[in-house]
Formats: structure tokens, C-alpha cells, sequence
């Protein structure tokens, strides 16, 4: 009787939890990205160590630009964001700020990102 | 006004799977949506299906996602979501009819904390009150409110994962009996809750606190929790 | 259908319910059945405090106690009873406190108390300490103890479970019928002894303070299997619910320093209540806020008045009315103290009217609160059935669907949420006790027959009437015509309007076929019991020709001792209602004239 | 009035769960993570990026501070990082970011796998991957 656990992965990331929610599922995104990536990066520095072919195709994937501007989006904004959970974690006293926390962190992220970006993309497109 | 209403239905005894259905009606500003869904069951569709019981926010029953949000369909006035509302069931537990959903996991995961006082100690010799001061009275006040509406273990992205996760509203209970200074299980009580699907579980997502129909702050609670688990002082 | 055998069973799972069933559960096998989780029970929404005479920050007394719930009561309520209850009073709510209630405190770590309505210093006459609350959720905090401790001592609940049919046979209870909202499959319930705390039945007025499960379930049973029903014309009007709405605004506003103004800006309550002005009890308060009303000094010309507990308002009257601390030193409120003792009406007004009770009034309007009338008991709980106070055997009620009768004609505040918990704990003990000693009584042949024709006649009616429509007119007519001011022809006409309804509510057809969670079947099924229950209600206020407690008849405007000091009883037999009386006990408080 | 508070026993306060400690071994590392890069991208500067790093270098750098890292990386003078003192800090970086990034991992399985065996198979999956990862990483780091 009844449908089964009403809940997707769709239904999920549609639930209104408005900008602490958003900031959940991007540093989830950007841990499990950089986890995989640092994953076959090892394993490419160490193909590429012993000589093993395939090791230099799997380089090329990351050195490809558009790679950059993602993982460097999940590894700064993970960082950032893994700074405000720790703190807010350790002092609870100042989880009432919290939105005002999340406002410094984009604060803190889009600029440096932005600039990041533009450097990324223009060493990637300039050749 | 006019208000455009879509609702989530299913009836297990005729469906395979839910639809949505749209009503229009005539409401005020300050009606509650729990009016408006009495006036749709009252006049169009009398085989639509909540609950409800105080309609003024005090016993958790019309918990629903409202506009995409966790409300209490009772506490949710048309001034404050506007003229296109949806209404659909709390995320993460089974549909049974309608809006009404199977409370059990969420009950038995409440029940898993301890929540009840517990002092095995001779009581006063006058007899009387165990003392307790205003300052330690006040410590625990927010996590007293709490009504089990399940708004904010049903917004949680992690029990959405899986219903093992204790959940936000075990966790404000067992926030109420671990800094009473009068509890002596306090112990117990945090062994529950750092277990597997215990407060590790909990990612700060904060959507329960923005659920939380009672203005809890849930995270906050559970992060007292959490430092309650690192320095062992309640 | 599925039989269950318990030595005793709860019908009701709220304050009263629960304190049963944790009582009834050490002597015996116990199950607790509650159409709503044990949580959602209305006593979860009682603000202000329960009373007991503690003393804890200035001088108190049971007597006291006792003497102002007589007078409260208007002297209709029994005074053995009353007694009886404000002596267990202090151990009761240090029950509670032992059980792990968060009663808020006093400096000295003690259970902290407020002042309210109709409680006084017996010597002084001014307001006086006695309630003790948990902020303004002392009924939650109640509610969430007793689950709390049910589930510790494991006590059998059977939620979402709505009883339909009380079974009686060979003049012993038998057992009660439900059926399981989630299956819609009928159970049978076979006991030895059955404890009734289905609450009261506020949800036939328009305007009130009470759930939608208010709808007088337990009584109406009763009715139906010809036991009588007590004081059913007294029905409380609470003064201040929030405008429109009805939800309750608890008197400890008042109590803390709140005082009721009305259009033209001033504070009237010293008009109608020299001594304890804001402060009266609860029908005093009601009638003058409707005076003020009719007289045309309601908020612009409206049928509302303001309640005022900015601080400077409170700080101003309380230095006129030389009100102080416990220590003496002058009474002076701030806005953080209000918003920390009152933080659910606070938030209410701010979600319901938009309205900052710290700096702006709240409009109010008297709203139906409180049942005073229900099934008789005793002392101990045990059903009685007549004016011989015989009892019935293995019947017993407590809580608001009871009637003991400790509330008479006007309950004071806070003295409910005390009823239960002393009158539920007693009647588990009786209920326990008895089912010792007493067997099961054999079910009839087929048990659930009645439930199920009671059901059948909702599916199968000519679909021409709309139940929802019938509910409304209903309420109207109550609340206009039954309501805080009675008279003959409003009451006659109510009587009639509720005869038509009734006819009309044979016509209603359920559209909802299924079993599964069939509110819509259940929902009709209540509108039956409120069309009775409001049938008796009229119908005992037409017949009580004087005006006492929450009971006002413009007709009859005095209290009439000689020929109305006496409880109603009201019977159904042959689908007619038969009226009798029963004498009030009275043993040291001669009934005089009531002013405060 | 008793007016002191509770403390709770290591057991009692349920810090011998592997839960808990996890819970607490995350937020620490993040932190040793920031001090190890912040490290790192000193270090860098001080060996002569001030004058032709870019964007990606300071990331690379700063994650893993050693010569290998990334063909393309155009600093001159990348011999320090050779020096054992490097490798150890490189390694230190390595234990702790892989043993960070696979238990979070876990934790996001665990969020939705519930069932006992489900669990169990992601517990040894995820040993047999730090491990090898640690290995792995080690092997690069001491052979070149
Ligand atoms: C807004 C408000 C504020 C109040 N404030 C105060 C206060 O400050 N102080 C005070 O002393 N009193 C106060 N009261 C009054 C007091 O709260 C109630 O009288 C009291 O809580 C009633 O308790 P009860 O146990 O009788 O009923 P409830 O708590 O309402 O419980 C009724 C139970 O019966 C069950 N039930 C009903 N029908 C059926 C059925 N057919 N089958 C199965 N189960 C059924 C319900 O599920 C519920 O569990 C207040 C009341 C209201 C409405
Ligand atoms: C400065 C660097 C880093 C910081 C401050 C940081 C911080 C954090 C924090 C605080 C969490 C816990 C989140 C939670 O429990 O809600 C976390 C989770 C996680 N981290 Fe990091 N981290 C860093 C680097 C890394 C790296 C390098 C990896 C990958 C190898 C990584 C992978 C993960 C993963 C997979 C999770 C689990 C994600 C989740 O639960 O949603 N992190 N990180
Ligand atoms: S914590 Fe808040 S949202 Fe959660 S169950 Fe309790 S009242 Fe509801
Ligand atoms: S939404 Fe869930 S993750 Fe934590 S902060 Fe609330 S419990
Ligand atoms: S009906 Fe009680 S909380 Fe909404």
C-alpha cells in the first residue's frame, strides 16, 4: 500500500531550500569531483611514471581548459565552503549568522573565481 | 482573490501512481491554506485527503510541501505564497493518500533518542521540585517547542537519502533531555546519536531550520550536539 | 475485523487520556486508542498554566484554591470534588515536574507561577500566583511529558484509531468499536473497563479556540446508548481569541499585565470588575467585552475590542493598580519579558494578523473555548448515571468530555489542565482496581453492526445536501443564537435550525468510496455527533430559566438559587431528548452573590 | 540548586564511535589542508613563481608540492621540491587530503545506502582505494 518513499533525485533538488541548500549540493558536487579527479590523476602520473601508455591521454582530459575551469570550481569553492562548515561546526554560537556566512563566501569566491576563470580561459583559447 | 490551486493526489485504491490536480477558488489574503483545502474537500472534492486537527500551528499535524517548501498548511497564509500555490506531501516517507503520508519511520526514529526523562535519583527530601535555575532552564528552552510535525526531517536532504538517518526532530529531542540538568541518560543518549546515521549525518544544509514551523534553530541545536561530542560538556 | 482483549481501554490519548493510560498501565493490561497521535491531542494547545496552591513566591492555600473554583464555578460545581482536586493540586503538578516537565522557574530554581483570571488571595481578594506554566506551552509541555513517559513504561497505543461505538451489555461495559484510518478496517476492543477522554466539543460555534477534532465524540456516543449527559448548557466563551479566527489568546497576557480596551481608547474592565478588573473570571470578562460591543464601543464601530500589552501600557496601569513583585518592588515589564514569557502568542498575532503585540494592540473577540458539561462522574472518575450518582460498572471518564463536576457553570483558567491530570490518574487507578477483580463481559453477537449501519447510512444517502454546507449553518446558528447572550426565541429558533439540519444530514452522501484514510466518511460521521451534541446544548439552555456561570440568558439576567441550583441531566430515548436534575453538593461555601 | 554541568566521559559522549571520530578527523584535516597549502604556496613563491606562475599552478602547487606534478608546469627552478623535506610534507598533504576525499565519499554512499550489506561492500571498497591510492601516490612521489 501506498508509493514507495516519495523522494527522487529530481524531487530532491527541487525542494526550495533556497541559498544554504544551493551551497550543499555544490560542495558535495565539488568534493566528489575533485575525489574522482585526483583519483585518475594519480593514476595518470602513475601510468606516465612506469610508461604505461594512456597516461598521457588521460593528462590531456585535465589540461583541456574547460576541465580547468571545473575543477578549479569545485576545488575553490569546496575549500571555501568546507572553511564556513568547520568554523560554524566548531563554534555554534555563530550558526545564527549563517546567511550572512554564506554572503561572505560568495563574496569571497566569485571575484577570485571570476579572475581565475578569465586566466584559464584566456591561456586556453590563447593556446 | 482568485487563487489557483494544484494539488498532489493519488488514491492508492484506484491509481498506479500520483497526479496533479488544479482548482480555482475565491479566498482571502489572510485565509490559511489549510482553509483552502477545506473548502476544496468541503465543496469539489470530498475524497481529498490531510490531516489536520488545531489549525493555528500547535500539533504538527498538516505538515505539507508547500510551493516546494515544508509549511504547516495552517500556519501558511495566501499573503505569504501567493496566488499559484502547490500543495504536495513531505518528502522521504510513503504516500499513503493524498497529502497523507506514513509517519511511522519518522516516529520510530523519535523514539530511538530515549525521549523521556530519566532520574533515578531520590527525589528531594521535602518531596518537592527538583531546583533548577532560570539559566539552566533557558538552555534547553528552544529544543521544548518542538511539535513532531516531521517538517524538518522531511526537508533534510540526508534522510531523503535514506530514512535511517535519525533525522533533525530526534535529534531536538535529544537536545531537550541532554542539557537538562535534571536528566541523568545523557550518556545513553549520545551514544544513540553518534552512531552510524546519527549526527555525522547531518551536512549543516540548515533546510530544517527554515522548515521548522516552531522557529527552532535546529542546526544550532544539533551543533551543540556535536560540541557536546567533542568536549563531553552538556 | 480483528478482536483485541485489554483489561482496559482508553478512548483519547490527550492529557487526560494519557495520565489514564500510564496509571491504568501498572495494574493492569492497558491500550490507549487516539484518532490523532498521542502528540496532536488538543491539550497540546492549553497556553497559560495549570494551578496548584505551591506558594512557591507568595503566600497560597488549597483552601484558597478551593474557595475560588467554587466561586468560579458559580456554585454549581461540586464541592466534595472541588476540594478534593485543589488539595491533590501541589502533589499533581510536582507529579509532573518528577516526570521531567520543563515547568519554567523561579530565581530560586522553583517552579515559577503567574497570576490568572478568578485566582486570589481569599484575604487581600487581589489576583494572586498560582499558575504554573512552561512559557505559554504549559499544555504542550504537559501533552509531550505524559507521551514521553508512556513510551517509557511502554503502554500499548493504537493511533490514528477513531472509536465509533461504545459497547454496553446486560448494564456492564463490554468494550468499544474503532476502525484503523489507515485500513479503514474495523476492530473490536473487548475490556473490562473503559476509560473515556475523547475531549469536548468547541467545534460546534462558529468562532473557537478548539481543534477540528473538537467534535464531541465521547458524549455523543454516550447519547446514542441512552446514558445521560450533565450541564450540557454550560459552554465557556474564552474573552479574547484573536479576531475572525478564535485562537486563543491566553489570559496570562493578562496576568502579566495586559489589559482590554475598547474603541474609544479606554480601559473598561475596572467598570465591571472594580476589584481584579482584567482579571475577572472568564464569563465576567466575555459579557463585558460584548457589552462594551453592543453599547457601540467595539473597535471602529465593529464586533471587536483591543488587547493591550505593549510595555508602557502594562508599566502605566500597573503602577495605577500599585501592583508589585513578589519582593515588593513596583511591577515593570519590558519588551524582551513579554516576548520571552508570551513567544507563541507573540508569534501567532504576527502570522495571523500581522500584528506586533510588543508594539501594536491585538484585536480580540470572545471565542468558544471550553466544554464544562459532559459525561457524569465522581470524584474518582467512575461514570454516573443518575441523580443518585449510582455508578456504572466499568465505565469511566475524565478529562474535558467529563463532567465531575469541578467547573460548575464557569471553569477559571488553568484549572482544566489540573483536572486532568488528577482526575485522569484517578480514574486509571478505578479503572485498574476494577478490572481485577471484574471478567470480561462476552461481546454481543455482532458487535460492529451498529458502527457499520452508522456508516452505511453516510454512503448511501440521496447525495442532495452538502455535509460541509450543514457544518457551517450549524456553527452560525450556535455561535449567534447559543452563544455568550441566550434567550428563548434565539434558542428556539437554533432548536428548529438544528432539527432542519438534522433532517438535512440524512441526505448527505459520502463521495469518497474508498477505505483507505476515508476522511471525507469520518468527517460527516462527526458532523452526526456535533448535530446531537448541539441539539442537547440548546436545548438544555432553553430549559435552564436563569443565568449563572457562562450560561447568560437576557430573558433571565439573575442567578436563581431556589429553583436552578441543581446539575441538568439530559437523556436520548426514542429519538427524543428527556431532561432531569441532580442535586449540587455543597459543604462549606454557602452560595452567595459573585463579584470580583 | 546543583548548579554544575554534566561531563561526559569519553565513552559517554559516544567519541569511541568510528562515526564521531570520522565527524571530527573531516573538519581537522580540512583545516590541516589549508595550513599544508597555504604552505605550499609560500614555498612555491619563495622557490621563484612570484615571476611566471599562473592561476592552475597555484593550485597544483599548492595541492601537491612536488616536481611531478603536471608536465606542463612552466617554473624554472622546480629542484628544491626535490629535497626529502618536501616529499615529507608532500606525503603529509597526501595521507590526509586522500583519507579526507574517500571518506567523503563513504559518507555520500552512506546518505544512500542503508542496507547492511550495501554498506559493508562501500567499507571495503573504500579501503582497498586509499590504499591503493596511498600507494600509488607514495610511489610517485619518492621515485621521481
Ligand atoms: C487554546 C486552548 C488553550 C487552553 N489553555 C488552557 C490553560 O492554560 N490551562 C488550562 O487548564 N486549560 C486550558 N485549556 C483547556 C484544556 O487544554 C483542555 O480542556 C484539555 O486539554 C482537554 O484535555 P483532554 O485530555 O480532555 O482532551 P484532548 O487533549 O483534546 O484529547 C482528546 C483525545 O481524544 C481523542 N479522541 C477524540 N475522539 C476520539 C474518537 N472518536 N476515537 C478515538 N479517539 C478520540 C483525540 O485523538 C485526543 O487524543 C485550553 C484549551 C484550549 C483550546
Ligand atoms: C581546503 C581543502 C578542503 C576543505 C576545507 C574541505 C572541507 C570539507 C568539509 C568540512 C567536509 C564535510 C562536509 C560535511 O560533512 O557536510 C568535506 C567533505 C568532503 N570533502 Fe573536503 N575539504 C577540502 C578538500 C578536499 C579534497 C582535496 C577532496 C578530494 C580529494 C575532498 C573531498 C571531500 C568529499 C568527497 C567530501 C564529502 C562531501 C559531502 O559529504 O557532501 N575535500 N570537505
Ligand atoms: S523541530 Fe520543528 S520542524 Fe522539526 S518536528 Fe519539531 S516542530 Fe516540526
Ligand atoms: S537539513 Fe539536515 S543536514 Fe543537518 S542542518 Fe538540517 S539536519
Ligand atoms: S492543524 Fe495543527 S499544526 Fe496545523
Amino acid at each position: 500500500m501506498g508509493l514507495k518513499r516519495n523522494v527522487s533525485l529530481g524531487t530532491g533538488l527541487k525542494y526550495q531550500g533556497g541559498g544554504p541548500m544551493l551551497v550543499f549540493v555544490l560542495h558535495r558536487i565539488g568534493g566528489l569531483g575533485m575525489a574522482i579527479f585526483v583519483t585518475i590523476h594519480l593514476l595518470a602520473s602513475f601510468m606516465s611514471a612506469r610508461g604505461i601508455e594512456g597516461g598521457a591521454f588521460l593528462n590531456s582530459i585535465y589540461e583541456n581548459w574547460a576541465f580547468q575551469v571545473f575543477i578549479f570550481f569545485c576545488a575553490l569553492f569546496h575549500a571555501i565552503n568546507g572553511l564556513r562548515i568547520t568554523i560554524l561546526d566548531l563554534w555554534p554560537r555563530l550558526i545564527p549568522y549563517q546567511r550572512e556566512a554564506i554572503w561572505i563566501e560568495w563574496a569571497v569566491f566569485l571575484p577570485i573565481y571570476a579572475i581565475a576563470v578569465f586566466i584559464i580561459v584566456r591561456a586556453g583559447l590563447g593556446g | 482573490m482568485l487563487v489557483t490551486l494544484k494539488i498532489f493526489r493519488y488514491n492508492p485504491e484506484v491509481d498506479k501512481t500520483f497526479h496533479y490536480e488544479t482548482y480555482k477558488l475565491e479566498a482571502l489574503e489572510t485565509d490559511r491554506v489549510l482553509d483552502l483545502l477545506e473548502m476544496v474537500k468541503g465543496h469539489t472534492d470530498g475524497t481529498l485527503s490531510f490531516r489536520r486537527s488545531c489549525a493555528h500551528g500547535v500539533c504538527g499535524s498538516d505538515a505539507l510541501r508547500i510551493n516546494g517548501r515544508n509549511h504547516l498548511a495552517c500556519k501558511t497564509l495566501v499573503r505569504d505564497v501567493g496566488a499559484k500555490i502547490t500543495v504536495e506531501p513531505l518528502l522521504g516517507l510513503k504516500v499513503i493518500k493524498d497529502l497523507i503520508v506514513d509517519m511511522q519511520p519518522f516516529f520510530d526514529n523519535y523514539k530511538k533518542v530515549l525521549p523521556w526523562f530519566v532520574n533515578d535519583s531520590p527525589l528531594p527530601a521535602d518531596g518537592k521540585e527538583r531546583l533548577q535555575s532560570p539559566e539552566q532552564r533557558a538552555i534547553f528552552d528552544e529544543t521544548t517547542k518542538c511539535i513532531l510535525c516531521a517538517a524538518c526531517t522531511t526537508s533534510c536532504p540526508s534522510f531523503w537519502g535514506g530514512e535511517a538517518y535519525l533525522g533533525p526532530a530526534a535529534l531536538v529531542t535529544a537536545h531537550r533531555f541532554i542539557f537538562d540538568s535534571r536528566d541523568e541518560a545523557a550518556d545513553k543518549r549520545m551514544h544513540v546519536i553518534t552512531e552510524t546515521d546519527g549526527i555525522a549525518r547531518c551536512h549543516t544544509v540548515f533546510n530544517c531550520t527554515m522548515a521548522c514551523p516552531r522557529e527552532i534553530e535546529i542546526t544550532k541545536a544539533i551543533g551543540e550536539l556535536k560540541m557536546a561530542m567533542i568536549t563531553g560538556k552538556v | 475485523m480483528t478482536t483485541h482483549q485489554f483489561d482496559v481501554v482508553v478512548v483519547g490519548a490527550g492529557g487526560a487520556g494519557l495520565m489514564a493510560g500510564l496509571y491504568a498501565s501498572r495494574g493492569a493490561k492497558t491500550a490507549v486508542i487516539s484518532k490523532l497521535y498521542p502528540t496532536r491531542s488538543h491539550t497540546g494547545a492549553a497556553q497559560g498554566g495549570i494551578s496548584a496552591a505551591l506558594g512557591n513566591s507568595e503566600e497560597d492555600n488549597p483552601e484558597w484554591h478551593t474557595y475560588d473554583s467554587v466561586k468560579g464555578s458559580d456554585y454549581l460545581g461540586d464541592q466534595d470534588a472541588i476540594e478534593f482536586m485543589c488539595y491533590e493540586a501541589p502533589q499533581a503538578v510536582l507529579e509532573l515536574e518528577h516526570m521531567g516537565l520543563p515547568f519554567d522557574r523561579t530565581p530560586e530554581g522553583r517552579i515559577s507561577q503567574r497570576p490568572f483570571g478568578g485566582h486570589t488571595n481569599n484575604v487581600t481578594g487581589k489576583p494572586v500566583r498560582r499558575a504554573c506554566h512552561a512559557a505559554d506551552r504549559t499544555g504542550h509541555m504537559i501533552l509531550q511529558t505524559l507521551y514521553q513517559q508512556c513510551l517509557k513504561n511502554n503502554v500499548n497505543f493504537f493511533d490514528e484509531f477513531q472509536v465509533l461505538d461504545l459497547l454496553i451489555v446486560g448494564g456492564k461495559a463490554a468494550g468499544v468499536v474503532a476502525v484503523d484510518l489507515a485500513t479503514g478496517e474495523l476492530h473490536v476492543f473487548q475490556a473490562k473497563a473503559i476509560i473515556f477522554a475523547t475531549g469536548g466539543h468547541g467545534r460546534i460555534f462558529e468562532v473557537t479556540s478548539n481543534a477540528y477534532a473538537y467534535t464531541g465524540d465521547g458524549a455523543a456516543m454516550f447519547l446514542r446508548r441512552g446514558l445521560p449527559l450533565e450541564d450540557m448548557e454550560f459552554f465557556q466563551f474564552h474573552p479574547t481569541g484573536i479576531y475572525k479566527l478564535g485562537i486563543l489568546i491566553t489570559e496570562g497576557v493578562r496576568g502579566d499585565g495586559g489589559v482590554l480596551i475598547n474603541g474609544k481608547g479606554e480601559r473598561f474592565m475596572p467598570n465591571y470588575a472594580p476589584k481584579v478588573k482584567d482579571l475577572a473570571s472568564r464569563d465576567v470578562v466575555s459579557r463585558a467585552i460584548y457589552t462594551e460591543i453592543r453599547e457601540g464601543r467595539g473597535v471602529n464601530g465593529s464586533n471587536y475590542v483591543y488587547l493591550d500589552v505593549r510595555p508602557e501600557t502594562v508599566n502605566k496601569f500597573a503602577a495605577l493598580d500599585g501592583r508589585t513583585n513578589p519582593d515588593g518592588s513596583p511591577y515593570i515589564v519590558t519588551g524582551e519579558q513579554i516576548l520571552q514569557k508570551l513567544p507563541d502568542i507573540i508569534d501567532f498575532c504576527r502570522v495571523y494578523l500581522g500584528v506586533d503585540p510588543v508594539t501594536q494592540m491585538m484585536p480580540i473577540q470572545p471565542t468558544a473555548h471550553y466544554t464544562m458539561g459532559g459525561i457524569p462522574t465522581n470524584k474518582f472518575g467512575e461514570v454516573v448515571i443518575d441523580d443518585k450518582n449510582t455508578v456504572f460498572p466499568g465505565l469511566y471518564a475524565a478529562g474535558e468530555c467529563a463532567c465531575v463536576s469541578v467547573h460548575g457553570g464557569n471553569r477559571l483558567g488553568t484549572n482544566s489542565l489540573l483536572d486532568l491530570v488528577v482526575f485522569g490518574k484517578h480514574a486509571g487507578l478505578k479503572a485498574a482496581e476494577y478490572a481485577q477483580q471484574a471478567g470480561f463481559v462476552d461481546l454481543p453477537g455482532s458487535p460492529t453492526a451498529e458502527a457499520e449501519a452508522q456508516f452505511d447510512r453516510l454512503r448511501n444517502g440521496s447525495g442532495s445536501e452538502n455535509g460541509f454546507d450543514i457544518a457551517n449553518e450549524m456553527k452560525k446558528v450556535m455561535f449567534d443564537l447559543v452563544g455568550i447572550y441566550r434567550s428563548e426565541a434565539g434558542m428556539k429558533e437554533a432548536i428548529q435550525k438544528v432539527a432542519e439540519l438534522k433532517e438535512r444530514y440524512r441526505k448527505v452522501r459520502v463521495s469518497d468510496t474508498g477505505k483507505i484514510f476515508n476522511t471525507e466518511l469520518l468527517n460527516m460521521w462527526e458532523l452526526g455527533n456535533m448535530l446531537d451534541i448541539a441539539e442537547v446544548v440548546a436545548t438544555s439552555a432553553l430549559n435552564r430559566q436563569e443565568s449563572r456561570g457562562g450560561h447568560s440568558r437576557e430573558d433571565f439576567p439573575k442567578r436563581d438559587d431556589q429553583n436552578w441550583l441543581k446539575h441538568t441531566l439530559v437523556w436520548k430515548q426514542d429519538g427524543k431528548l428527556k431532561i432531569g436534575y441532580k442535586p449540587v453538593t455543597i459543604t462549606r461555601y454557602q452560595p452567595k452573590e459573585r463579584t470580583y | 540548586m546543583a548548579n554544575k554541568s554534566k561531563n561526559l566521559s569519553i565513552v559517554g559522549r559516544g567519541l569511541t564511535n568510528f562515526e564521531s571520530i570520522m565527524w571530527i578527523f573531516t573538519r581537522l584535516s580540512a583545516l590541516a589542508m589549508y595550513a599544508f597549502i597555504l604552505f605550499a604556496i609560500i614555498g612555491a613563491l619563495v622557490m621563484g613563481a612570484r615571476t611566471n606562475m599562473n592561476m592552475a599552478d597555484v593550485l597544483r602547487w599548492g595541492f601537491m608540492p612536488n616536481v611531478t606534478h603536471v608536465q606542463s608546469t612552466a617554473l624554472e627552478d622546480t629542484g628544491p621540491f626535490a629535497s626529502p623535506f618536501w616529499k615529507l610534507v608532500a606525503s603529509g598533504l597526501l595521507l590526509i587530503a586522500v583519507g579526507h576525499g574517500v571518506h567523503g565519499l563513504v559518507v555520500i554512499a552512506d546518505d544512500y545506502i542503508t542496507s547492511e550489506r550495501g554498506r559493508g561492500i562501500v567499507r571495503i571498497f573504500s579501503i582497498i582505494m586509499i590504499l591503493s591510492m596511498i600507494f600509488i601516490g607514495l610511489y610517485i612521489l619518492w621515485t621521481s
